[in-house]
């Protein structure tokens, strides 16, 4: 706690998208999502309320907007005004993006939402006051508040259910907010195996609740700097690079064949999820 | 993983970490503290019990009866999460959410804990001694053909004990119902490729034509399909393959088509003899059959277009194999086989039986097998009850009284019955309705086999085994209590069976051989086949009919409208809620529906045409009245229904059933016409007429989907392409 | 005249020293000092001294309890350490592994009380002496594998860091602040990755999550780096 | 019009002024009793949501702030009139700001702290509100230096301490004038510590016009940063409707508007209640409501600025933000900010309506309800319309809690405000001798011209 240690460590505490002299080494968490397998169906959603110990918030408050689901899944349909949906719905799981650049991290007062040396965007429960100043800036309105105190309160854990709860994961009081980890506490396990074996987590060895229960196995999860893993080859096959804003294949005039991209990609918060497009066959 | 002294079951009393103190981390101590909580060590441990890590056990899933097999996180001595098992063919280490919600089954706060004797609304804890003397007590003197057991699906060693306890008290009135089970689909496959349920292939199909059948969400085994939709997207040759989905209302599947065609509902059949005709590749028998089905014709009665049969039929010629798939919405009419009998034939007519329709397993030990309910025989029971006939009645995993149509009236009918016993697992409809009711242990606490009926990878025999030790002291498992009843009957034959573990073990062991486990010692197998969770078994294939079955197909002209119940009602069949026997899991209630983002209630799906006719807009109350009864629940405007029908989904409306079930939502079970199918006797589900009617109420809808309501106004937030505009071959 | 002003000058002068000084210590404060926790009753009041403690050079047999301890490794009986994180409470069927062979102190009351737990196949209630904040999480295993595996140092002297000198008593107590800044005085101290002479400690992938390490070895030839400096090290 | 007589005598002022620390007339009882009533209602709505939980003011994921930051917006706004009145009019030698300076300072710092207050209301940890202040502390660590938050709340209390150093410093000769004439008891005994041994001497003179003047200077810069910062909270972030680069110093206009607006307000208060007639003159009101039109035009200008801007970008979700504040759920409410921020002021382009004063205490009413409702539209709307659809909420309506709450404050800011008044002289009676006694000079000056001339 000096003024000299503020000055020098500031950028370790404040780092922002990956930078020259601190290039992401071993570990930079990322994820891909093929949003033409993903079929809605909620899998991922309840694994998240299972593994992250995501109070069931009830009717009446999920009618208020206080629901807390980390992970959401999203129901879009066409805009051209048809009758019927006779092309589908198209579905989008969101959670945080772990932006690179993360607009919630700049504006906290307490700096309790930080990047970590794996590009994880982190949420410190015990030292968040509650400003929500991180969710009035989020652009994909992913972080969720706690509005009331779920840990004490009956109806969301009784004393059964409270069995359940995951203890590697705190169960959040009233006051503060909460978000989508990557399921660090996951990544923290393998990574401690990995280490005292003396080497670093391998591709599969750690798989986030969702992508464990995604039924058709929409979606991936991994180490984008190890070149054997099957997100990094899928962000290399889709042409998307995490520190750019504007993906080289999408200048081209025509248009990209590829199907990778990042939602709000313009505004710069280079999240760590890419989405793959939803392909619709042309033929019918 | 089980390597050394300590006896499977043993184990579990071992692990007798107080759950309490590192149960609700986060909400404690803020400050560091000494001495105010407890730690509870071992008494005794074995080398992989390590706290802080947890250590997982194989067992199967009991949410549905598809047979995933799952693999449950136990920490501490507590169960925490349900994860695929890897090991099994079926879900291959995946698992959808209500079987995770399997949890919320194991730690509902509203499990019923001790035998209870039921007068009126009032109710006494027995113990189990006096429960048992008093099932014996009434069952003397009562005629075996007095008592009715009505139970849900049942396989594997339970159904053996099951049937010999039914046996013994001389009765063969075992009723097996279930309110949601392809009993039309089964018949029609009978007729059509000489096997009930064949092995639908989707990852080998290059086309899916879909007619009703909600693989992806709720029809037979939705994880091993989804994962079979992922290889089929995926496809061969880099050509993806393309679904489309036909039916009256949108299910998960259909939003995830490439198209949906939206037909008049029950004209599924009609379409599909249209489609045969399109392609016009037919002679003969089959040729003829489908004279009459010409373009004209099939679009007056299905509504869909010519061009549209057109470019289907030239598809599924440019495309082959391809896979037709007959589900839940096209049989649930009074011409349901019929149906999908007529739907099955397109797969014969392109040849895809034996392709992407396979030859399923036999089942090597019949015993075993599943014995599948229906609601046939729910009327049965229900006609039996009416006449009087019964004088003992009892219910096991079977919820009648919320999910029988309302036209049966089966709550009054059950009361005729002079003693009611239910072994519940909480206190149900059914079981508020009973004289005795007996609790269950929870599916995590309770071993067993289980024998899917859908055997999607070949024949395989699913463990089930306790995750944990018992929560509460004086459940039991359903085995030990047909057990102890047995003994009560044939105290001699079974006296070696210390209780149902035993029996199960003992006849395993008998089986090793046909097990596949032939030389290995009792121990080994034993342990191995834990550590699995699944006992794969080779087994002889069944075969297929090669022909087409065309004799008896015939499709019913169309009707003209009741003037009266002017809106065909289709009952939703969600994901999560299913008949509603999992409403209580407060992570299904809060789940958002996937398609209209719905939760904790009950909606009336309308389409916004027919919305805009009768002036509803979203949030109002629409009374929903059918002949047989009304409910009132929110309408919800829908682009995925035909207007001439609304939908609402079963499964909530639950007037018992604890906490997070009762009193959210309405029950449309209740208002459920009784027609049946001609064929095979079922309950024609989608028959029902109702009129709907605005209350003036209007409610503000608790929905996850925001004020854009599904729109992204503009925003590239879920993009799409379409096949001609990717180039999927680099992909990884 | 100004006389009423003296006192406030005087006062946020002060103030204004203090806190400079404060704020501008280059080096972090190590609040090693001790602040002893309360005493805690244990239903059993285990002697670690007796277990732990160093033997009496002149009681070779260790036949007197009062006098000296048997050096038994922390490890031995606080065996998840190392392996989760963790350190949970030994199992009783540890306890009774030795005891039932120890029929010298078998009629003592703590040890026929220990039997009488074993017995009823029940586990002792031991209260928590050193019980964190619930969401802060202490690795054993990591500490024990940097300190003892890595650095070779001495399980009494590694597990004393924070459990303080529990050779020396019996029922066990709180030594340390276990507060925050006190984790934290630690993590910003540089330790060696490199073991003298340059040899890594371990490869990259052992200490990634430390910060930095320094460029060049320090006098002693040994490469340093400081512990991880990261919220979601400790609290998740 | 009437003014202040430039032949009054000091020890009347000095009399009528003291007059008012003792018997102000029964309106002013009635007011304390019912702010103490609003202030009560307040703190027990803010001990409910500080028990419940902040789930009990109705906001939700994407509504995360609501009332209290608009208030809070609204009562930083208020405080920077009474720097405008003290500090700028001070440089600019306006001697008509001398008798109503002091309780437009007061109002200052009272709005501030109930600003403040606001912070801690909106926070959902209250208890580890401290985690926000840079002190030297155990854990070793800092709080965000990037935070506009921070910022903010570095500036306030700046600004709230250099307020009431301005204020205090100004009160000194005032407090000698008070202690000299008040019977024994403690007030005297307050007066006597507070005023520090002021003699008057001409040193003393001397050396309090130069702190004076030093703080004034100091004040007006912090004034205007103060509220940029404000605007940076909004301007700062990523939402559409806030990312605007004309925030600053849109907040400052609206500020220095809804400032002057409560002044007029406060101004009818006190003189009627404090029998002020004789030196809050209408001639004074007059200039205070020519002052605050320009204000309005210019607050009403750069609104349009605001619009244009987004209208003509390629910003497409501030342009939705935008039409959705005009045409959506909020629309009454911000068409109601539009007509009483600029059309209401027109009124007091009316020279008949600058001296009436019902119509001005009306009018002045509606102005700050305007700007508080200008406060609540910068708000809600991006909230519930904001970049992401999927989280779109129009329906999200403050609960009873949050109305309580901006109810109590203002009870809480009423309280201040008239326990002040009555304990300390609130028109400067130094000044308005200095006033008086510039004036007669220049009545001399002018009538020996005038003799001169003849």
């Amino acid at each position: 706690m000096s003024v000299s240690n503020l000055l020098e460590n500031w950028s370790q505490f404040r780092h922002t998208h990956p930078v020259d002299d601190k290039p992401h080494d071993p570990y930079k968490w990322a994820m891909s999502i093929d949003l033409d397998a993903c079929t809605g169906c909620n899998a991922c959603s309840i694994a998240c309320y299972a593994e992250n110990n995501i109070p069931v918030v009830g009717k009446e408050r999920f009618q208020h907007g206080q629901q807390m689901h980390w992970m959401r899944i999203e129901r879009y349909w066409d805009e051209d005004g048809r009758e019927f949906a006779d092309q589908g719905a198209q579905f989008l799981p969101m959670m945080c993006q772990q932006c690179e650049a993360a607009p919630c991290e700049t504006v906290c007062p307490v700096a309790a939402t930080n990047h970590t040396a794996d590009g994880l965007n982190s949420q410190v429960y015990n030292r968040c006051v509650g400003s929500r100043y991180c969710s009035a800036n989020c652009p994909f309105k992913v972080r969720y508040f706690n509005w009331y105190d779920y840990p004490t309160d009956d109806a969301v854990w009784p004393a059964e259910m409270s069995q359940q709860l995951n203890p590697d994961v705190t169960v959040r009081s009233k006051g503060v907010m909460e978000k989508c980890t990557f399921c660090v506490q996951r990544l923290t396990a393998a990574k401690s195996v990995a280490k005292s074996e003396g080497r670093i987590v391998r591709e599969g060895e750690v798989q986030t609740a969702c992508q464990q229960s995604c039924p058709t196995g929409a979606i991936s999860f991994g180490n984008l700097v190890n070149p054997e893993s099957r997100v990094h080859k899928q962000w290399q096959a889709q042409q998307v690079e995490i520190d750019k804003d504007k993906q080289t294949k999408d200048e081209k005039e025509e248009g990209s064949e590829l199907r990778g991209y990042r939602i709000f990609e313009d505004m710069r918060p280079y999240p760590s999820v890419m989405y793959l497009e939803r392909v619709r066959e042309s033929a019918v | 993983m089980i390597d050394s002294g300590i006896d499977r079951r043993d184990f579990l009393k071992v692990l007798g970490w107080s759950g309490a103190a590192v149960a609700l981390s986060g909400c404690g101590n803020t400050s560091v503290e000494d001495g105010k909580e407890t730690v509870v060590s071992y008494v005794e441990a074995n080398d992989y019990m390590i706290p802080g890590i947890g250590v997982y056990y194989n067992s199967t899933c009991a949410q549905c009866d598809a047979g995933c097999s799952i693999n449950g996180r136990v920490r501490e001595g507590r169960v925490l999460k349900l994860e695929g098992n890897p090991d099994s063919g079926i879900n291959k280490g995946k698992l959808c959410g209500l079987g995770q919600a399997g949890v919320q089954h194991h730690y509902n706060p509203d499990r019923v804990r001790e035998p209870i004797l039921r007068n009126g609304n009032k109710g006494e804890t027995i113990t189990w001694d006096k429960a048992y003397a008093l099932i014996a007590e009434k069952l003397t003197g009562v005629k075996g053909e007095e008592i009715a057991f009505l139970s849900g699906g049942v396989s594997g060693h339970l159904k053996a004990l099951l049937g010999n306890y039914l046996e013994s008290i001389g009765t063969k009135n075992h009723f097996v119902y279930e309110a949601l089970a392809p009993v039309g689909v089964r018949a029609a496959n009978l007729k059509s490729y000489g096997v009930a349920l064949p092995r639908y292939r989707l990852d080998k199909a290059k086309v899916v034509l879909s007619f009703g059948a909600d693989f992806l969400g709720s029809w037979i085994s939705p994880v091993h399909f989804s994962q079979q939709y992922a290889q089929f997207r995926k496809g061969m040759d880099g050509q993806r393959g393309v679904l489309i989905q036909v039916e009256s209302k949108m299910s998960l599947t259909g939003a995830n088509a490439d198209r949906w065609l939206v037909v008049k509902p029950g004209t599924e059949g009609v379409l599909a003899l249209g489609i045969i005709n399109a392609l016009g590749t037919t002679s003969g028998e089959i040729a003829e059959l489908v004279k009459p089905y010409d373009h004209a014709h099939v679009t007056k009665e299905t509504g869909v277009s010519a061009s549209q049969i057109d470019k289907i039929a030239a598809l599924l010629k440019l495309r082959s194999p391809s896979l037709i798939l007959a589900g839940s919405a096209v049989e649930g009419y009074a011409h349901g086989a019929q149906n999908a009998a007529a739907i099955n034939l397109l797969n014969h007519v392109l040849g895809n039986v034996g392709k992407t329709i396979e030859a399923p397993s036999n089942v090597p030990f019949p015993q075993l097998a599943p014995i599948v309910g229906s609601t046939a025989s729910l009327k049965s029971l229900n006609d039996g009850l009416v006449a009087g006939q019964y004088k003992v009645l009892f219910n096991f995993a079977a919820n009648p009284v919320f999910t029988a149509p309302g036209a049966f009236k089966f709550k009054d009918n059950m009361a005729k019955v002079g003693f009611k016993v239910a072994f519940a697992h909480y206190m149900d409809e059914t079981a508020m309705q009973a004289d005795l009711v007996l609790p269950l242990d929870s599916a995590l606490e309770d071993w067993g086999t289980q024998v899917p009926e859908y055997l999607a990878d070949g024949m395989q025999l699913n463990i089930q085994q306790p995750l944990m030790e018992k929560l509460h002291a004086n459940t039991r498992s359903m085995g030990d209590i047909l057990l102890t009843l047995l003994k009560q009957r044939r105290a001699d034959e079974y006296k070696n069976f210390e209780d149902y573990y035993a029996y199960l073990r003992g006849s395993l062991l008998q089986n090793k051989g046909a097990l596949g486990a032939g030389g290995s010692d009792d121990d080994n197998f034993w342990n191995e086949a834990l550590t699995r969770g699944v006992l794969k078994i080779s087994s002889s294939s069944a075969t297929l009919a090669d022909k087409a079955a065309t004799s008896g197909l015939q499709l019913p002209k169309a009707e003209t409208a009741d003037a009266k119940f002017p809106m065909h009602f289709i009952p939703g069949v969600t994901a999560s809620l299913r008949d509603g026997r999992h409403a209580n899991q407060p992570w299904l209630q809060e789940s958002p529906d996937p398609l209209t983002t719905i939760v904790w209630d009950s909606w009336v799906e309308i389409h916004p045409k027919k919305a805009l006719e009768l002036g509803i807009v979203d949030g109002d109350v629409v009374e929903v009245t059918s002949k047989s009864g009304s409910i009132k629940a929110q309408a919800y405007l829908f682009p995925g229904i035909h207007p001439d029908a609304v939908s609402v989904p079963l499964g909530r409306g639950h007037e018992a059933m604890g906490r997070y079930a009762k009193g959210y939502g309405v029950n449309p079970f209740g208002i459920l016409d009784a027609i049946f199918d001609k064929e095979t006797g079922e309950l024609a589900l989608h028959e029902t007429r109702v009129s709907i009617k605005k209350t003036g109420a209007r409610v503000l809808i608790v929905k996850d989907e925001g004020a854009a309501g599904g729109m992204q106004m503009g925003r590239r937030i879920a993009l799409r392409k379409t096949t001609d505009q990717v180039d999927l071959s680099e992909e990884v | 005249m100004y006389r009423f002003l003296r006192l406030p000058i005087l006062l946020v002068g002060l103030f204004m020293a203090v806190s400079s000084y404060a704020a501008n210590d280059p080096q972090p404060t190590l609040t090693t000092e001790d602040s002893l926790g309360p005493e805690i009753q244990q239903p059993i009041e285990f002697p670690h001294n007796r277990h732990a403690g160093l033997r009496n050079p002149n009681d070779p047999t260790n036949s007197d309890p009062l006098k000296g301890g048997m050096e038994i490794d922390c490890q031995y009986c606080h065996t998840y350490a190392r392996r989760s994180a963790v350190a949970g409470i030994p199992p009783l069927q540890k306890c009774i592994g030795c005891h039932q062979n120890i029929e010298s102190v078998r009629n003592k009351p703590r040890i026929v009380e220990l039997f009488k737990y074993w017995d009823a196949k029940k586990p002792v209630p031991w209260k928590k002496v050193h019980d964190l904040p619930d969401f802060v999480r202490f690795n054993h295993e990591r500490h024990i594998k940097r300190f003892v595996e890595q650095q070779n140092r001495p399980t009494q002297e590694a597990c004393g860091y924070c459990h303080g000198d529990v050779k020396s008593m019996t029922v066990a107590r709180r030594q340390k602040t276990l507060s925050m800044g006190w984790c934290a005085s630690c993590h910003e101290k540089a330790h060696p990755v490199t073991a003298a002479g340059g040899t890594p400690v371990g490869d990259q992938a052992y200490w990634y999550s430390f910060q930095k390490p320094a460029a060049k070895p320090d006098a002693s030839g040994v490469v340093k780096a400081q512990g991880p400096n990261d919220c979601w090290q400790c609290h998740k | 019009m009437k003014d202040i007589r430039e032949d009054i005598a000091w020890v009347k002022i000095n009399q009528d002024v003291m007059k008012s620390l003792e018997n102000p007339r029964k309106l002013y009882w009635v007011i304390l009793f019912c702010a103490i009533c609003a202030f009560g209602v307040g703190v027990s709505c803010e001990i409910y949501q500080y028990r419940t939980g902040m789930g009990v003011a109705n906001l939700n994921n994407p509504q995360v702030w609501g009332l209290y930051i608009a208030t809070f917006i609204f009562w930083i706004g208020m405080s920077h009139s009474g720097t405008l009145l003290s500090a700028i009019l001070h440089l600019m030698h306006a001697d008509w700001r001398k008798p109503i300076y002091r309780f437009a300072e007061a109002m200052t710092t009272f709005s501030l702290m109930t600003a403040g207050l606001f912070v801690l209301v909106h926070i959902g940890r209250l208890w580890q509100f401290y985690y926000s202040l840079p002190y030297p502390n155990e854990r070793g660590i800092w709080p965000n230096f990037q935070s506009p938050l921070l910022w903010d709340a570095m500036a306030i209390f700046t600004y709230l301490s250099s307020s009431i150093l301005f204020l205090f410093v100004g009160m000194i000769p005032d407090l000698a004038i008070a202690r000299d004439n008040m019977a024994d008891g403690w007030r005297r005994k307050l007066y006597t510590l507070l005023a520090l041994g002021w003699e008057g001497t001409d040193r003393q003179w001397r050396n309090f016009r130069v702190t004076y003047l030093t703080i004034a200077c100091f004040l007006i810069p912090l004034a205007v940063s103060v509220h940029s910062i404000v605007a940076s909270d909004f301007a700062m972030s990523q939402a559409p409707g806030w990312h605007v680069t004309s925030f600053p110093p849109y907040f400052v206009a609206g500020a220095l508007y809804s400032g002057c607006a409560a002044i007029i307000t406060l101004f009818i208060i006190l003189r009627y209640t404090f029998r002020f007639e004789e030196y809050m003159t209408k001639s004074i009101l007059k200039k205070i409501v020519r002052l605050t039109f320009a204000i309005a035009m210019v607050w009403t200008y750069l609104n349009a600025v605001e619009f244009a801007a987004v209208w003509y970008s390629h910003d497409e979700a501030s342009k939705a933000v935008l039409i959705q504040k005009a045409t959506g759920t909020y629309a009454p409410f911000w068409w109601g900010m539009i007509f009483c921020g600029s059309v209401v002021p027109l009124v007091f382009a009316f020279e008949r309506f600058q001296t009436n004063i019902p119509v001005l205490f009306a009018t002045s009413l509606l102005l700050n309800l305007g700007m508080w409702l200008e406060r609540w539209m910068i708000i809600a709307p991006t909230f519930s319309h904001g970049l992401y659809p999927w989280t779109w909420d129009h329906d999200q309506w403050p609960s009873m809690v949050q109305w309580g709450m901006v109810f109590g404050s203002f009870g809480w800011f009423t309280l201040l405000f008239m326990i002040f008044c009555k304990v300390f002289p609130s028109v400067s009676m130094y000044e308005v001798k200095e006033m008086v006694y510039h004036r007669t000079l220049h009545l001399k000056k002018s009538e020996a011209a005038e003799q001169g001339a003849h």
